[in-house]
């Protein structure tokens, strides 16, 4: 820091806004009528946000890149100086403009959903402690500050996943959400150990200035980065710790906007572009990145096909996505990973609360087979979901195509079976997309009784906005292909240090992407033909299916197999410590001494048979051995 | 100093006479001792124990005359034969005891007893055979036997145990008198 | 002189309040001395260093009756003072029988504690370690649960077993002493021991704190003992006897036989993180919520047993920092399942669930605990386990991340139990539970204020603990290169 | 007189142990042997006088006199002895109408 | 010196005062009595005077044992006063034999010549062999006696057999004198003298009832009158204890290498049969007894282990150990006044509901016997621990800390049912007298762990 920059101190004030939130609607919590917990969390957030604007005008109008903004010293024994401290910089500015404003349109959208909750203000409680953990994860000057938003937005999730605790289900996935994020806290968390006994500091400047003295390869780098990798696949729900988010579609639609779609899960993308100083370092971390990513990319679209939850779907479809920002940052092309969290953030928060929408008007059905038709009665919601779905389909000039065609194009870069793969999975995308966007807006309504309507403009609104966001959010970052100049990626140039790469010709680049629009259209019109002209409404449950949709449909059998692999044996494990090793071996074992002990006691007592004579021939006895013993020894 | 003995024994023909006599009467008495007391032990009948204890004691009574202990063996036939073994006459006839013939012990039992006699005479004698040569603490003499010397070390050296020995007695009798006594029960504790 | 008056200040008010019929006024008396004490403990945090107490007791044993302090001491006694008003206030509002007994019992095991965090001669340790036995032995038997006769006992003569070798230990030690034999701590830590005796008497002296920590296989005691224990005895218990091994170990080994610590390190290390990953692998599955607990009490203490033998810098002040953090946990953990207990009339997970719909605030404060439990960043619990975790790491990646499943498995079973517990539909029969009552308030909430704030400023913790952090860790340098010698 | 005395140097000592020996060893058996409270009393008897015979001969051959003071105590304490097993025997025989040892095994275990 | 001639008279004012009937003043009289022995042992505290040729004397160590065994014995008197009062016939009697019995206790303790010793055992023992049996139409009663008198006489034929081998070799009773006789052996013994010193320590090991020759006690304690049981497991013991320390620590040790292996192998023994028996055992007195052969091995370990202090370790372990059991005996009595005659340490049950003060004091007086801190019987047995590890015997003394975790087992299981709940409760008569002695005993227990005296004797 070469100079403290005026008003940068402000940054106190952004998580502190949220922090205020929290207190007041969890305090108060049995005073606040209606309304009043949601207006006050969604103003919170919306101070959030604008704190964060000033930040980034301060930050802009004084010519640097960065500045740390130190609270207190946190921890500070020895050589460990960890203080709590804030970083602002691009990267960061980034997220927190993407988490206080995508979060606050999502608490206002909020307001209207959980209108007749009971426990409304607990939940914005727990929406604004979430903003508050997300704010330090990125906010963060340190790995460890990072660490503590990073448990903090685990533990929000975990609350509001399980927000409605009656129902057992809903406790479970939030349990199954919180240790599978746990797991990859510890790995986290252990390489945040590995990096301190390297670097001696967790702090992000300190550490990446100091990097520059390893070698590409370096072990200890590629121990740290894979541990790291360990942390950010948990939190993101990667393979194989992505079993998680499709569950947590049990909390409420707009946790799953916020949380499991646009902020939370991106954090290891986040965590990773932070550390891609360090990823660069280490290519066979990449390499296992670009592999993660590719995979779950594909597995995830492949079950989103045969979901019929319209949560699930997103859920999904949201983890799919996930992947092609882990492909992006595996390519070393952080800056792509990131600019796809923030389209990301826009239509997939869109997509739920457009999801939400429906969910509302239908009186809380979420199964898009007893949808359809819903394209006249709620047409605001139409046509915002149908923004988000061609965005996530990457049909320009909707943002997802700005960011994915970014991705696939570095993909191509890379490799042409990469390119081919990962063409694979969005042509997949497209296709569950419009199935659900055809299933549930289009046809004849299903489901007998329900009375759908648009949803007040409380909710509305908010949609509008984030369909705006989406269809003109990937102008943030215009190709030189179609003469932009990358602003968004050379916004965060200065933040995140992206592998140089040969840039493609434009004609090639031309040609991929009318190769993908090619195959995109057709994708599109089949889906079209199944689920509109031929109305093939998904089978049912019970019905037989061939092999592979059933595997599909079965989400690959992935939950069983965990079931089966951990929690099955770790029950069973418990068991056999707690009843055969504790209450047979142990416990007994110390029990056993005072027994045998007792018993000795026992075969002694007998000796004392009060019968004269064995006590004289025992005295005789005693004394004869004595005698021996004596001229023995 | 047996050898020592042994020599001095051969000096004069009188000598080899008393020498004859001692070796004859020892051998004798223990004969007789050893015989009694094996009948004390397996004779049934508590009368005939008793004879035969006190024809052991007799017996005894020759040792110590042999051993220059005069004194002893007076003291010895007095208290032994005179008030132990009558007293063990009295209560034997007071409790009726000649005609309730006890069971003798399991056969087991008594085998037991005698081997573990037998194997206790053996170790003894084991560990005593090879003993060692006894100096003689003062010079002999054959007088310290007699009453004066005894009597002088009685009340001179061993005053003291002869006075206590007093308090021995009178609890003896009174435990005697005690457990003599009849009288009715009284509640316990 | 301080540190007497702060010894006797409970022992005294025990002996008071013994002819004391009225329930209210013991408590309320109890309470006061307690926070007294807590009073003139913190005196000692400001005063620091204050010089030690001392007079002569048993000439012909070479006995002080020496009482001091340093950090480390001053940590534990910080942590009992801090505990006893809570452990008093535990009961302040509820019907106890024999209320003057019982309090005067705590009062001395109070004081008792406090005297094994003062001692300066061994003779004298030994003799408060054992006198805290006593009177807690008779607080879980006469106001314990079910089953109490045979599990006290068991508890009694477990732990007595192991004290007893501790007292050959200190004899041989005494022993070992050059001119008059004396066993003041000072004395020994002088001793200049052969290396090979140090290697069999370092399980002499272990195995007493062993038991009482419990590491490994040594803890079969405890998950009885703390399932029938009245609240506030098993809040001593868990609270701060457990701390009372760790203090022991850290007096005895370390200073006196480090060559035959470092000779066990690995062993016992190995051992306690068996111990962190069994005791978690059995909470899981267990029903009763305070064998779950007890359980995870293990675990955790497990965790610090192997911080200790890492004896690095920052394992150490991990360990000081977590017997804080954990006795806070633990007592508030207990605490509220006290109020579950007397709310439902059960602690059998299957048959509750749902409270949080009829006591919310309970419920909140409990997940609160919860997260303390779990070492959730920014409470007391991750700040602790942090450190502890670094020193583990500093010695062995693999230390480390053994150690650290502590957290992923504290999740899982802590979140299981809360979930069972508070979550879910309510059952039959709960109709009429009630929220907490001020009382509970005024308890629990400065206990998890306290966890919370360690949690986000811990540094004043570290700083009273530097100094003789860094005293301990040297101990074991100079030794290091006779270890070679030996087959290890 | 002297003539007949001294020639006690005639025997070896090790006749009298012998002698003793055995006579305990007997002493013993017997008291293993018998039922009878009075006999075993009697073989006690018999113990305790192949000790004084073997105190009379140590004594003869030390030519000290104090062993056989000894003796005599021991007759002292032997005669009070019998006095009070005799005066016990007699109790017994009251309450339990027998001289049986085997009788005596209430107290046990 | 005066001590003893006093005490012998005092027995026989005591028979006397016997015949005017009134038994009050037995007591009274008997404490008097021995109030003034205390006063003429303490006396001659520093004079260590031998009185007639050496065979007994008086030096501080024997003045000691004897003021402990007095003060032990004024206990146990106060104790009759409430103990008797049921009893119509031989009070005194029993009064003047435990006054005989303390005189065979003096000797004990201060004997230089084996006949002394042997004068000693006897006189301490016949009036024994007569108290034991003192409930005479108690059949336990008289098998306890005849029990006794059987096997004590036998032990002391091999005792008197003993000391003839030992005469036969160095033609001397005085213990000095066979001292310096062993001494030129060079621990290389002859058969024979091993065989007469090992049967002389059984004869005395026989008195103080270390395993294997412990039969007889068990039975014995059960048998007699509980008084007379307190009265054998303290004074009787002390005596003993004095007597074979007297024998071997101021005697005869360094005794050659074999014996002293075989009193090694007689102190483990005493150790496990005593402390692994008496887990087993529900009647109380029993329970002590077995105790109390678990305490002999504990001396012996203190004996054993050579050292200038063992003596002061032994007299403070005997008295500590001594006033602790006698009021244990007292609560004992009460409680099986109260439930009709049980014996059993069910007897115990719900004493804390009945009289809370008393299960406190018995709670202390057993942690004293356990060897609990803060009591007495804890730095009795540090300061055993203390000469045995400093002597180097580290497995025994490990072996003997197994054995006192037996130890504290069952003593902490008679609290365990002390303060055990039971349906009916009878009344607890205490007299006034017996609540003093209790409370002073358990105080006096904390008193002594507390402010530790040492002797240099």
């Amino acid at each position: 820091m070469v100079e403290q920059i005026p008003n940068i101190n402000l940054a106190w004030l952004v998580p502190a806004f949220p922090l205020l939130g929290f207190l007041v609607t969890g305090l108060a919590n049995k005073r606040l009528k209606h309304n009043q917990a949601g207006i006050i969390a969604s103003a919170m957030v919306l101070l959030s946000f604008l704190v964060s604007l000033v930040l980034f005008f301060v930050l802009r109008a004084s010519g640097q890149n960065e500045a740390t903004v130190t609270l207190f010293n946190w921890i500070s024994i020895g050589g460990m100086n960890i203080p709590f401290a804030f970083l602002i910089d691009h990267l960061s500015l980034t997220m927190m403009l993407i988490i206080t404003g995508v979060g606050a349109l999502i608490h206002i959208y909020s307001i209207g959903y959980m209108h007749d909750d009971g426990r409304v203000n607990s939940f914005f409680a727990q929406m604004n402690l979430f903003t508050f953990s997300m704010l330090l994860l990125v906010m963060g000057a340190n790995y460890l500050v990072l660490f503590i938003g990073w448990e903090g937005v685990g533990l929000c999730s975990y609350l509001l996943i399980g927000f409605w605790f009656k129902n057992p289900a809903y406790n479970y996935a939030a349990r199954k959400a919180f240790v599978m994020n746990r797991i990859g806290d510890l790995g986290f968390i252990l390489g945040i150990i590995v990096l301190f006994f390297t670097f001696k500091t967790v702090t992000f400047s300190e550490i990446f200035s100091q990097a520059a003295g390893f070698q590409a390869g370096a072990p200890v780098i590629t121990l740290i980065t894979l541990l790291l990798l360990v942390g950010a696949v948990g939190k993101s729900a990667q393979i194989p710790l992505f079993t998680w988010l499709p569950d947590a579609m049990a909390g409420p639609t707009p946790v799953s906007a916020l949380i499991h779609a646009a902020t939370m899960v991106t954090a290891g993308i986040y965590m990773i572009a932070r550390s891609s100083i360090l990823y660069n370092l280490a290519p066979f971390t990449l390499n296992i990145i670009i592999v993660i990513g590719l995979a779950t990319a594909i597995i995830a679209a492949l079950i989103g096909l045969k979901q019929n939850d319209i949560k699930k779907v997103l859920a999904y479809s949201t983890v799919s996505q996930l992947g092609y920002m882990f492909l992006a940052l595996g390519l070393g092309a952080y800056s792509a990973g990131v600019f796809h969290v923030t389209t990301h953030a826009f239509f997939k928060a869109l997509l739920f609360l457009g999801a939400g929408s429906v969910i509302h008007a239908m009186g809380g059905e979420q199964d898009i087979r007893k949808m359809g038709g819903l394209r006249k009665k709620m047409p605001l919601t139409y046509f915002t979901f149908l923004a988000a779905t061609l965005a996530i389909s990457g049909i320009p000039p909707f943002s997802g195509f700005f960011s994915k065609d970014l991705i696939l194009s570095k993909a191509f870069e890379h490799s042409i079976i990469l390119y081919i793969l990962a063409l694979g999975g969005a042509l997949i995308t497209c296709f569950y997309m419009f199935r659900l966007l055809y299933l549930v807006f289009f046809g004849e309504q299903r489901l007998a009784g329900a009375h759908p309507h648009e949803s007040p403009k409380v909710m509305t609104i908010p949609l509008i906005i984030l369909s705006v966001l989406s269809v003109f959010g990937g102008f943030l970052n215009i190709p030189s292909l179609f003469n932009g100049d990358s602003k968004f990626i050379t916004f965060l140039q200065t933040a995140v240090v992206s592998k140089a790469s040969e840039e493609l010709s434009h004609s090639t680049e031309i040609g991929l992407i009318l190769g993908s629009l090619l195959l995109l259209g057709l994708v599109i019109f089949f889906a079209y033909r199944t689920f509109v002209s031929k109305s093939i409404i998904p089978a049912k449950d019970e019905e037989p299916m061939p092999f592979f949709s059933k595997l599909i449909s079965n989400k690959f059998y992935i939950d069983e197999m965990y079931t089966a692999v951990f929690e099955k044996p770790f029950g069973f494990l418990s068991d056999f410590f707690y009843n055969k090793v504790e209450n047979t071996v142990l416990d007994p074992a110390v029990d056993e001494i005072g027994v045998t002990t007792a018993r000795v006691g026992a075969l002694l007592r007998k000796l004392q048979q009060g019968n004269m004579s064995f006590y004289l021939f025992a005295m005789v006895a005693g004394i004869l051995l004595f005698i021996i013993f004596i001229l023995i020894v | 100093m047996p050898e020592a003995g042994w020599d001095y024994a051969k000096q004069t023909t009188n000598q080899k006479l008393n020498q004859v006599i001692m070796v004859f009467l020892f051998y004798f008495l223990s004969a007789i001792m050893v015989i009694s007391a094996l009948l004390v032990v397996f004779s049934k009948s508590p009368i005939n124990n008793v004879i035969y204890l006190i024809i052991c004691f007799i017996a005894m009574a020759g040792h110590y005359i042999l051993l220059n202990a005069q004194f002893l063996a007076v003291v010895h036939i007095i208290v032994y034969t005179g008030a132990i073994m009558v007293l063990f006459l009295f209560v034997i006839m007071l409790l009726n005891l000649n005609k309730a013939i006890i069971p003798q012990k399991s056969a087991v039992t008594r085998i037991m007893a005698v081997v573990t006699g037998g194997i206790f005479f053996l170790v003894l004698i084991a560990a005593t055979r090879q003993t060692f040569v006894i100096n003689p603490r003062y010079a002999f003499t054959s007088e310290i036997g007699l009453v004066a010397n005894v009597g002088k070390t009685l009340f001179h050296e061993f005053l003291l145990p002869f006075e206590i020995s007093s308090v021995l007695f009178i609890s003896a009798m009174v435990g005697a008198v005690m457990f003599g006594k009849r009288d009715h029960a009284v509640g316990d504790d | 002189m301080i540190l007497l008056v702060i010894l006797l200040i409970p022992f005294i008010t025990g002996l008071l309040l013994l002819p004391v019929r009225n329930a209210a006024t013991v408590k309320q008396l109890a309470l006061a001395s307690s926070l007294v004490n807590f009073l003139a403990t913190l005196s000692l945090v400001f005063t620091f260093p204050v010089s030690g107490y001392s007079v002569s007791w048993i000439n012909s044993l070479g006995v002080n009756f020496a009482l001091g302090y340093d950090g480390i001491s001053l940590i534990m006694l910080l942590l009992t003072s801090l505990l006893f008003p809570f452990i008093f206030m535990a009961g302040l509002k509820r019907e106890q029988e024999n209320t003057n007994y019982l309090y005067a019992l705590i009062l001395f095991t109070q004081s008792a504690l406090i005297g094994v965090f003062l001692a300066q001669n061994a003779f004298l340790f030994y003799i408060f370690w054992e006198l805290t036995l006593i009177p807690l032995y008779f607080i879980l038997l006469l106001w314990g649960g079910d089953g109490r006769r045979n599990v006290t006992f068991k508890f009694f003569i477990y732990t007595l077993t192991g004290s007893l070798f501790l007292l050959f230990g200190i004899i041989y030690l005494y022993s070992l002493t050059p001119g008059v034999h004396t066993t003041d701590f000072s004395a020994f830590s002088q001793l200049n021991i052969p290396v090979n005796t140090q290697v069999w008497l370092f399980w002499v002296l272990f195995i007493a704190f062993a038991i009482k920590m419990p590491v490994f296989p040594f803890h079969t005691w405890q998950p009885s003992t703390y399932t029938m224990a009245p609240t506030q005895g098993v809040m001593i218990l868990a609270g701060v006897m457990t701390k009372m091994g760790i203090y022991g170990a850290l007096r005895f080994l370390f200073p006196i036989i480090p060559a035959g610590v470092l000779y066990w390190q690995n062993t016992v290390i190995i051992l306690s993180l068996i111990g962190v990953v069994y005791a978690s692998v059995i909470a899981f599955r267990q029903t009763n919520l305070k064998t779950l607990i007890a359980f995870s009490s293990m675990a955790h203490i497990s965790l610090m047993v192997a911080a200790m033998f890492v004896l690095n810098y920052y394992a150490l002040q991990g360990l000081l920092f977590q017997v804080l953090s954990h006795g806070v946990t633990i007592i508030a953990l207990f605490y509220i399942v006290m109020l579950i207990e007397e709310k439902t009339g059960t602690l059998e997970l299957p048959q509750m669930g749902g409270i949080k719909l009829l006591a919310p605030n309970m419920a909140i404060l409990f997940l609160l605990v919860v997260l303390g439990s779990i070492a959730l960043p920014l409470t007391a619990g991750f700040v602790g386990e942090f450190l502890i975790i670094t020193g583990l790491f500093q010695q062995s990646i693999w230390f480390a991340a053994i150690g650290g499943i502590t957290m992923v498995l504290g999740a899982i079973y802590m979140l299981y139990a809360y979930q069972r517990v508070m979550l879910g539909d309510k059952k039959v029969g709960f109709g009429n539970i009630t929220d907490l009552k001020p009382v509970d308030y005024i308890v629990l909430i400065p206990l998890i204020t306290i966890i919370l704030v360690l949690g986000i400023y811990p540094q004043p913790v570290f700083n009273l603990v530097e100094a003789s952090v860094n005293t301990m860790q040297n101990l074991l340098v100079p030794v290091a290169d006779v270890l070679p010698a030996l087959p290890l | 007189m002297n003539e007949i005395t001294s020639a006690i140097q005639l025997i070896p000592l090790e006749h009298y142990i012998v002698l003793s020996v055995t006579l305990f060893s007997i002493g013993m058996m017997g008291v293993l042997f018998r039922r009878n409270i009075i006999a075993i009393l009697m073989c006690l008897e018999l113990m305790f006088n192949s000790a004084n015979l073997l105190l009379a001969a140590f004594s003869a051959y030390h030519s000290d006199p104090s062993g056989q003071v000894f003796v005599f105590f021991i007759m002292i304490v032997a005669a009070a002895e019998v006095a009070v097993g005799l005066s016990i025997v007699v109790m017994m025989k009251r309450n339990v109408e027998s001289v049986d040892i085997n009788l005596l095994n209430r107290l046990k275990w | 010196m005066n001590a003893l001639i006093f005490t012998t008279i005092l027995g026989i004012i005591i028979l006397y005062l016997g015949l005017t009937k009134n038994k009050k003043i037995l007591a009274p009289a008997g404490i008097a009595g021995l109030l003034v022995t205390l006063f003429l042992s303490f006396n001659d505290w520093g004079l260590g005077s031998a009185y007639f040729h050496n065979m007994v004397v008086f030096d501080n160590f024997s003045i000691a044992f004897n003021i402990s065994m007095i003060i032990i014995t004024i206990v146990i008197f106060l104790f009759g006063i409430d103990y008797y009062k049921m009893m119509e016939f031989h009070v005194a009697e029993q009064y003047s034999l435990m006054v005989f019995a303390l005189v065979g206790a003096f000797l004990m303790t201060s004997f230089s010549n084996l006949i002394i010793l042997f004068l000693g055992i006897e006189i301490l023992s016949i009036p024994l062999y007569i108290l034991a049996g003192g409930k005479k139409f108690s059949f336990k009663s008289n098998e306890a006696s005849f029990k006794y008198f059987l096997l004590g006489s036998f032990a002391t034929a091999f005792f008197l057999f003993g000391i003839a081998l030992v005469y036969g070799a160095s033609a001397t009773f005085y213990l000095p004198e066979i001292k310096t006789y062993i001494a030129q052996f060079k621990g290389n013994l002859p058969p024979m003298l091993l065989i007469g010193l090992l049967f002389i320590i059984i004869g005395v090991a026989f008195k103080v009832a270390v395993a294997p020759f412990h039969f007889w006690s068990p039975d014995v304690y059960e048998g007699s009158p509980t008084l007379v049981t307190a009265f054998m497991a303290t004074v009787v013991k002390t005596a003993g204890f004095a007597a074979f320390y007297r024998l071997l620590g101021i005697g005869l040790l360094p005794l050659p290498e074999s014996l002293e292996k075989a009193l090694w192998v007689m102190t483990g023994l005493s150790l496990l049969i005593g402390n692994l028996v008496a887990l087993k055992q529900y009647n109380f007195k029993r329970l002590l007894a077995y105790s109390s052969i678990a305490h002999s091995g504990f001396i012996m370990l203190a004996m054993l282990s050579q050292h200038d202090r063992s003596a002061s370790v032994i007299l403070y372990y005997t008295f500590v150990y001594s006033i602790a059991s006698v009021p244990l005996f007292i609560i004992f009595i009460l409680v099986k006044r109260a439930s009709n005659g049980l014996d059993h340490l069910k007897a115990f049950q719900g004493l804390y509901k009945k009289a809370p003060w008393v299960a406190v004091f018995m709670t202390i007086l057993l942690m004293s016997m356990a060897g609990i801190p803060p009591t007495a019987g804890f730095i009795a047995k540090y300061q055993v621990f203390i000469l045995s590890i400093s002597q180097g015997y580290l497995g025994i003394s490990i072996f003997a800390i197994l054995m006192a975790v037996v130890g504290i087992y069952y003593y902490f299981n008679v609290v365990r049912e002390v303060f055990t709940d039971r349906d009916h409760l009878e009344p607890l008569v205490i007299t006034k007298l017996n609540a003093g002695l209790i409370i002073v005993c358990g105080i006096a227990v904390v008193v002594m762990g507390i402010f530790v005296w040492h002797l240099p004797i």
